[in-house]
């Protein structure tokens, strides 16, 4: 009863923020009081192996928690606190809400849903009402990309569809449950029927042509919810689907898992490569989250105990640093009303904390100690390693090197390099962002030092499918190839750190010089001197990439579309609005009756 | 009780009265269709009770069929009559709020009203012939009501393709009457067991070939296109929410109760695929919202008819049920899509996507209305279309044609595409601001209402189309109801 | 202290201001044939690195600034070495309208290379003795610079326009 | 105690560093025939510049840079175990950790040259991460044969499991180890690879608005560097050995990218990073190539 009762919550609290849509203050206080006492309802009352059915006559709607759904739920309600504080500082409208809300119930119950009838209904809602909030989203071109968003997740819901019904004619069975004992190949397209809606969520190539436009052009701070929270439906997806529904694919079909991790790989290095070729940051930030999620693939793909956990981490991870990335870049386009990072720059003098949020992202990003994202991509190494993929683990890490470049891209074209002109006076970030920046900087931190305090329930859903083999506790894990210590990373990097500033802080004074005073060639430069050097950043690489840079899924995808598109002009073709050809029509089509059907008359 | 011939009797009455009314003042013959409609729901409804599990046998001049011309009415056809009469008051509602159009309108209206029911009501052949003439001409009249060229083309097409299928109909009719020596439904139906296949079969092309006209399938729909574009908006639900229905009533009670699953349901089977592939992929490429709409509706008629001829594979309560949801559905969410589109494009005949842009944002209401029509007719959740359309799937997947599910599927996300790239375009930039009166804007509402309120809670459509569909699929029961035992 | 004064005296880091035609000596200084790099004398990119500021040959009214601009931008301690007579007065072109005669007026010199052109054995001779002086403590025409911070500036303002040029502390 | 014992630890690499760093410009005044400085020349440039009195600074990200590009250089060193000689720590991190840490430094010094708003030092860290593409993934491309062999990530393990002479890793896997000397000369920024800080070209690119006890700094952020980057090569290609062969064998490899440096012409960045993805890739797909044949 509680899972019903958190979504009926959740539907009615959208509803009231919707009907008092135009009194802001009352409307925020409730919106906000709504996603806390949901929250907090989670925490309290939803245990694992809760069991709920919903019997609307028509159909029974079943529901129950499980230890993923409850790892998963946590996640996505708290990045939508966070989402929904933020979003008071913009000018939005009831219905907003309305659809913010709806978009969490219907998460929130897709991970709760037992049979697929029900998941296939509220994976649609999600889909649905996000599409509706990337509709309200900034620009005017957003209304193309929510299209396109429409379209795709309608797609994977429709293969979900698809496959949800072969099942149930081969098992005959709606519930989620095993297909693996199923003769014939018909149980690997069912496998990838149901897998499609989560390629397409969690943005696996080549499925993620919608993402970057989506989460450009939806709000900013929308986007923080969309990158790091509904993205998680999909890696959820991949664990429902490769571990309830398909329990013994690693012996039935190991190839398949194989082909998922280099999919995976693929995805992370190719959307790195197109992310440091970008220079809007919210684009830049959209293709990180694609790379990103790749990782998670690649850790599905390789199926063992510690590569699965070392993606539910990394999930986790991502949904940490990923929406702090895009709630400092939220902040700095409500202070500066734009993305684009030639028009930025020096702002780490006017906004500092955003600055110091943004800066721990990408080193998380980048998978860099002391931080949450390393952890998972040195189990995901270790894992590589151990199953004995070499070539996939060096995709692997030219996938990860190339975060370093788009990170960096990013840090400096909005907050290093020359401050601009017309930025000369903006403020720091305003409080609902800055508190999500502080909230989201703990578990960054902590779980970097201390990942054990994460990787025991991550170990609790995983064990039960796969033979554990990673030993771990508070501070140090374990695997069969090496070992690590993060707590003493971290106080290394501390007491080094102490020692440089040391010797610094004894070495002579220095003084602060203005940006004009720069080494130009002793060239005498005014204020509005243009220093910064932030557009066509990496341009050389285009050279060193050469034409495989211009190929894109796009191409295929349109040529899909013209295929279509001439088949609808050939079913045009049949209306050229002739009266006597449609007579005609008539004619032959009692003339080819009659032909048929020549024998029997 | 009161005798539901009357249902018949008053609506042509009142249709004579509206002449005279006319002399009287320019705006009393207004008045008179939801009059009549009332009325009509009021017999129907005191009716309901009475029609038990068989059909409910009205007799006309004291004798017994299979001598008399008699109404049958059994669950299935009391469920399309109220469909059409509701629609019917609904639109006439619609009209009150405009005037200048003349009394000869409203006299089509109510003749067209009553030619849908009649076919639905009827229990004798013939009649159902007669009532098929009457719905075609008035709705060639209401078509070129619009007195422009579009219109004119439109009602013309319509009118000589119409043609050609009643007579072909009647052709049918003929066949049968000569063979069993009977015009009674159920006598030809107790029949048909000894007509020969070789009749059987061409008497059942030739009467196809009339429905074939009325439920837009594949060759056969040519005139729908033009008929729906050329047409007002609310002739255009008209044509889609009643006209097309009774068609389906007509098909579904000649090939299941008479022809009792006939082969020749096959044909219909096919013919179906074919109008819901093509209408949809012509749909697809249409920028005229208005006839894409038409489109989209041929293509759902040809879903409604493929999944109805899946009777024949097997009859199975359920196929039939999802016959009627498909059909109330279609009914309601189309007819909704029609007229928010005439709010949307304020009545003069700009239907081009372009020349729609921001009109949703300009009026609210209106682009509500048809964004909430659209995404019930792709089956969105939390929408009637959903229930009707998960349930197409179950009984496609019933019938063991798998690989159909797929192809409905595809084709959803065809219809997706199209209705999602109108939706978007109606809310995107600054449109035109049309004001919108209050009564069309309530009748669309109570369209809406429909499909939303039984989209959340569907249980309640789910149990009367079940009932409707038990009393369809027993046919011996109806036979043995109308002309005793067999 | 003692360390840290040997270290500056024997590690130069040096940055040639080739305004004149005086830059055509240090390529043979650098290079194999005289090695200055055997003292701890590199050429530096920027004057931020370097701790030796070496105008080669004339300067214009067009290059004092930017030469004065560079001087500021090194950290101190820093030292000049006016390398040719046309540092000391104009040399060749003493009576040219836009030559500047007096490096001394604009930035304090440690110390002149007499001569035109000077060898590179001059050079390097010039650079022991800014060893020697720095050892001993007499190398401290930076400190001056700080002191008159004004006259320089004054002098510098009668030939171009100090606001634009000189750097704000 | 142990944090005095890390404090000697390093002070004592950074002079050797540095030593390293005055014999290479030895080496190379050898080769163009001059004498070139003392060998303890870059210690007495690194004085000087820790002596300089007031340095220009563009703000606190600025002043820190180099700081954490220390910061990082130093947490390496302390993980990585030289030869038999192992500090304490070794066991508690393995090659990624390492790998990982090397990254903080660079990261360091882009942060800091990035906020110096001087479009020179910014072409020079687009330039350096770019670089990595080409040399670390080959790097890490070329090690990897010899952790799959020895089925274990840490460094420690692979030092131990290989023997002596005969049964070094660079012997193993001849294939790995030439890439991983190709992937070495990118690590060192030698020739020609010398992008990063191209003098003549972007005015020693990162460190342009670096001066004083910032660049004193990042001298021993690179004198560490050399001894890290060749220690790790050593570790992993040349099996155990006595701290003293440890350096020996640094100093050999050292020696090597030095001449290389020496006689090279430099690249443009994009035909460096085309050559990493020429022939290197192909040896050190090569050499995973062999580590399957011989499983």
């Amino acid at each position: 009863m509680a899972m019903f009762y958190l979504l009926l919550l959740l539907v009615l609290v959208g509803i009231v923020s919707f009907v008092l849509g135009p009194i802001k203050v009352l409307r925020n206080i409730i919106a906000f009081l709504g996603a806390v006492t949901a929250f907090f309802y989670f925490l309290t009352n939803i245990k694992p192996g809760l069991i709920y059915s919903l019997n609307i006559r028509v159909y029974n709607v079943h529901f129950e928690a499980g230890f993923s759904s409850m790892f998963f739920g946590v996640i996505i309600t708290a990045l939508f606190i966070i989402f929904l504080i933020a979003s008071f500082h913009e000018e939005n409208d009831g219905a907003y809400y309305l659809f913010a809300y709806l978009t969490l119930t219907g998460a929130l119950a897709v991970l709760f849903a037992k049979d697929l009838i029900s998941f296939f209904f509220f994976f649609e809602t999600m889909s649905l009402f996000s599409f509706l909030m990337v509709l309200k989203g900034k620009s005017d071109t957003s209304f193309r990309s929510a299209f396109k968003y429409l379209v795709w997740s309608v797609f994977g819901g429709y293969a979900f569809l698809m496959g949800t019904f072969l099942k149930v004619y081969y098992t005959h069975s709606v519930m989620i449950g095993d297909i693996s004992y199923l003769a014939g190949g018909v149980k690997l397209l069912i496998l990838i029927l149901l897998l499609a809606p989560f390629a397409v969520k969690a943005a696996l190539m080549p499925f993620h042509l919608w993402a970057p436009d989506a989460y450009k052009d939806s709000k900013d701070t929308f986007t923080v919810f969309f990158s790091g929270g509904l993205s998680k439906i999909g890696v959820f997806g991949y664990f429902l689907v490769l571990f309830k529904v398909f329990t013994e694919i690693a012996v039935k079909y190991p190839y398949f898992l194989k082909a998922f991790a280099w999919l995976g790989a693929i995805t992370a290095a190719l959307s790195g490569i197109y992310a440091f070729m970008q220079d809007d940051a919210k684009k830049l930030l959209a293709y990180s989250s694609i790379s990103q999620l790749g990782y998670v693939a690649v850790g599905f793909g390789i199926y063992t105990h510690f590569s699965v956990v070392a993606a539910l981490f990394h999930a986790l991870g991502h949904a940490v640093f990923e929406s702090l990335l895009f709630l400092v870049v939220a902040g700095v386009y409500y202070r500066t009303k734009t993305t684009d990072l030639r028009k930025m720059g020096g702002l780490i003098k006017r906004m500092p904390l955003s600055f110091i949020g943004l800066l721990f992202g990408i080193i998380a990003t980048s998978g860099i100690p002391p931080t949450i994202g390393f952890p998972s991509k040195w189990l995901l190494y270790e894992a590589l390693i151990l199953k004995g993929d070499l070539l996939l683990t060096s995709l692997v890490f030219f996938a990860s090197i190339t975060a370093f470049l788009y990170s960096y891209k990013l840090v400096h074209g909005i907050f290093l390099g020359k401050l601009h002109e017309e930025h000369k006076n903006v403020k720091e970030a305003p409080l609902g962002y800055a508190f999500g920046t502080v909230v989201l900087l703990v578990p960054l931190l902590v779980l970097g030092i201390i990942p054990g305090l994460v990787i025991k329930p991550i170990d609790y859903i995983v064990r039960f499918y796969l033979k554990p083999e990673l030993g771990y506790n508070l501070a140090n894990m374990n695997t069969p190839l090496g070992h690590v210590n993060f707590p003493v990373v971290g106080l290394v990097m501390g007491l080094t750190f102490a020692l440089s500033l040391f010797i610094y802080l004894i070495a002579g004074k220095s003084y602060r010089a203005e940006q004009t005073d720069n080494y130009t060639a002793t060239e005498a430069i005014d204020e509005d001197f243009e220093l910064h050097y932030a557009g066509e950043f990496y341009g050389f690489m285009k050279k060193a990439f050469g034409r495989p840079l211009t190929w894109s899924f796009e191409k295929i995808l349109n040529a899909f579309l013209k295929l279509f598109s001439f088949l609808g002009e050939v079913a045009r073709g049949f209306y050229m609005g002739d009266a006597r050809v449609y007579l005609f029509y008539v004619i032959a089509f009692f003339a080819l009756l009659a032909y048929l059907m020549g024998g029997k008359l | 009780m009161v005798s539901p011939i009357l249902v018949i009797a008053l609506s042509l009455f009142f249709a004579f009265v509206i002449p005279l009314l006319g002399m009287v003042s320019k705006k009393l013959p207004r008045l008179v269709p939801p009059l009549a409609m009332l009325v009509n729901l009021w017999i129907l409804i005191t009716n309901i009770k009475f029609v038990s599990r068989g059909a409910m046998l009205v007799t006309t001049a004291g004798l017994k069929p299979p001598i008399a011309i008699n109404l049958a009415i059994d669950r299935f056809s009391l469920l399309f009559v109220i469909l059409i009469q509701l629609i019917g008051l609904l639109l006439s509602v619609y009209y009150l709020s405009q005037d200048n159009r003349d009394q000869r309108f409203y006299m089509l209206f109510l003749l067209n009203i009553l030619g849908a029911s009649g076919i639905v009501m009827t229990g004798d052949i013939f009649n159902s012939f007669v009532f098929l003439e009457i719905l075609e001409i008035s709705s060639f009249g209401l078509v070129a009501s619009k007195k422009d060229r579009k219109a004119l083309e439109g009602g013309f097409k319509y009118m000589v393709i119409g043609a050609i299928g009643s007579s072909l109909y009647l052709l049918g009719i003929i066949v049968l009457y000569l063979t069993t020596g009977s015009l009674n439904m159920a006598e030809i139906a107790k029949l048909m067991p000894h007509i020969p296949e070789s009749i059987k079969l061409f008497a059942a092309l030739l009467l196809l070939a009339g429905i074939g006209v009325e439920v837009e399938l594949f060759p056969l729909n040519a005139w729908a296109p033009d008929a729906y574009h050329g047409a007002k908006d609310e002739i255009s639900t008209q044509l889609s929410s009643i006209i097309s229905k009774a068609g389906i009533y007509l098909a579904a009670r000649i090939f299941f109760t008479i022809f009792n699953g006939f082969y020749a349901l096959k044909i219909i089977f096919y013919l179906g695929v074919i109008t819901f592939v093509i209408a949809e992929l012509a749909a697809l490429m249409q920028k005229n919202v208005k006839r894409m709409l038409a489109y989209s509706s041929i293509g759902q008629m040809g879903l409604l008819m493929l999944i109805l001829s899946l009777v024949a594979k097997r009859g199975d309560v359920f196929v039939i049920t999802t016959v009627i949801l498909l059909a109330l559905n279609h009914a309601f969410g189309k007819g909704l899509l029609f007229l928010s589109l005439g709010a949307l494009s304020g009545g003069n005949g700009e239907y081009e996507i372009e020349n729609l842009g921001g009109n949703g944002r300009a009026n609210p209401l209106a682009g509500f209305l048809f964004t909430v029509g659209a995404l019930s007719i792709v089956g969105m959740p939390f929408f009637f279309g959903f229930w009707s359309k998960i349930s197409a799937l179950i009984s496609l997947m019933k019938t063991n044609v798998i690989y159909l599910i797929a192809l409905v599927l595809v084709i959803s996300l065809v219809e997706i595409y199209y209705y999602g790239n109108v939706i978007v375009n109606l809310f995107r930039g600054e449109g035109k601001k049309y004001g919108i009166s209050i009564v069309p804007a309530a009748v669309m509402i109570l369209f809406a209402l429909f499909v939303i309120v039984f989209g959340i809670w569907p249980h309640p459509v789910f149990q009367i189309a079940q009932s409707a569909a038990v009393s369809l699929i027993e046919r011996t029961t109806y036979i043995s109801s109308i002309i005793g035992g067999m | 202290m003692k360390l840290f004064k040997f270290a500056q005296s024997r590690s130069l880091w040096m940055m040639h201001f080739c305004t004149g035609c005086g830059a055509v000596e240090l390529p043979p200084t650098m290079t194999s044939r005289f090695d200055m790099e055997r003292f701890g004398i590199i050429p530096m990119a920027t004057p931020r690195q370097s701790d030796l500021l070496l105008i080669t040959g004339y300067l214009t009214v067009k290059t004092l600034k930017r030469v004065v601009r560079a001087y500021e931008q090194m950290p101190t301690p820093r030292y000049v070495i006016g390398f040719g007579s046309c540092t000391i007065n104009g040399g060749m072109y003493w009576d040219s309208y836009n030559v500047i005669k007096k490096l001394e007026l604009y930035i304090p010199v440690d110390l002149y290379i007499n001569g035109c052109m000077p060898r590179p054995e001059a050079i390097i001779d010039a650079f022991l003795k800014l060893r020697e002086m720095i050892d001993k403590g007499e190398a401290n025409a930076w400190k001056k610079y700080i002191e008159n911070y004004e006259w320089y500036k004054k002098n510098q303002a009668e030939v171009f326009d100090v606001e634009k040029w000189s750097l704000k502390k | 105690m142990s944090i005095l014992y890390f404090f000697l630890y390093l002070l004592l690499v950074t002079i050797i560093g540095l030593l390293y760093m005055g014999a290479a410009r030895k080496i190379t005044a050898h080769i163009q025939n001059r004498y070139g400085p003392p060998v303890y020349q870059p210690i007495l440039d690194v004085l000087k510049l820790f002596a300089k009195k007031d340095t220009a600074s563009h703000g606190i990200m600025h002043s820190l840079g180099p700081v954490i590009a220390y910061t990082g250089i130093a947490a390496t060193l302390l993980f990585l175990p030289l030869g038999n000689h192992t500090p304490l720590l070794h066991f508690n991190g393995d090659l990624f950790v390492v790998l990982y840490l090397l990254v903080v430094g660079p990261l360091g010094m882009a942060l800091g040259a990035g906020e110096s708003a001087n479009s020179n030092a910014t072409i020079g860290i687009a330039r350096a991460l770019s670089m990595m593409l080409g040399y670390e993934i080959i790097f890490f491309m070329a090690t990897l044969p010899v952790f799959y062999h020895y089925g274990t990530a840490s460094i420690y393990r692979v030092i131990q499991a290989q023997g002596a002479f005969p049964d070094w890793a660079a012997i193993l896997f001849p294939i790995s180890f030439i890439a991983g000397l190709f992937a070495l000369q990118g690590l060192m920024g030698e020739k020609p690879f010398e992008l990063v800080v191209a003098p003549h070209e972007i005015a020693s690119g990162p460190m342009v608005e670096y001066g004083g006890k910032y660049l004193g700094l990042l001298q021993i952020w690179h004198a560490v560097g050399i001894i890290v980057e060749t220690g790790l090569f050593v570790d992993i290609f040349f099996g155990p050995q006595s701290i003293l062969w440890f350096f020996a064998g640094t100093f050999i490899v050292f020696f090597a990218t030095v001449i290389v440096n020496a006689v090279m012409p430099r690249f443009r960045i994009e035909q460096a990073v085309r050559f990493y993805w020429g022939l290197p890739l192909l040896l050190s797909i090569l050499g995973i190539l062999q580590v399957y044949i011989w499983r």
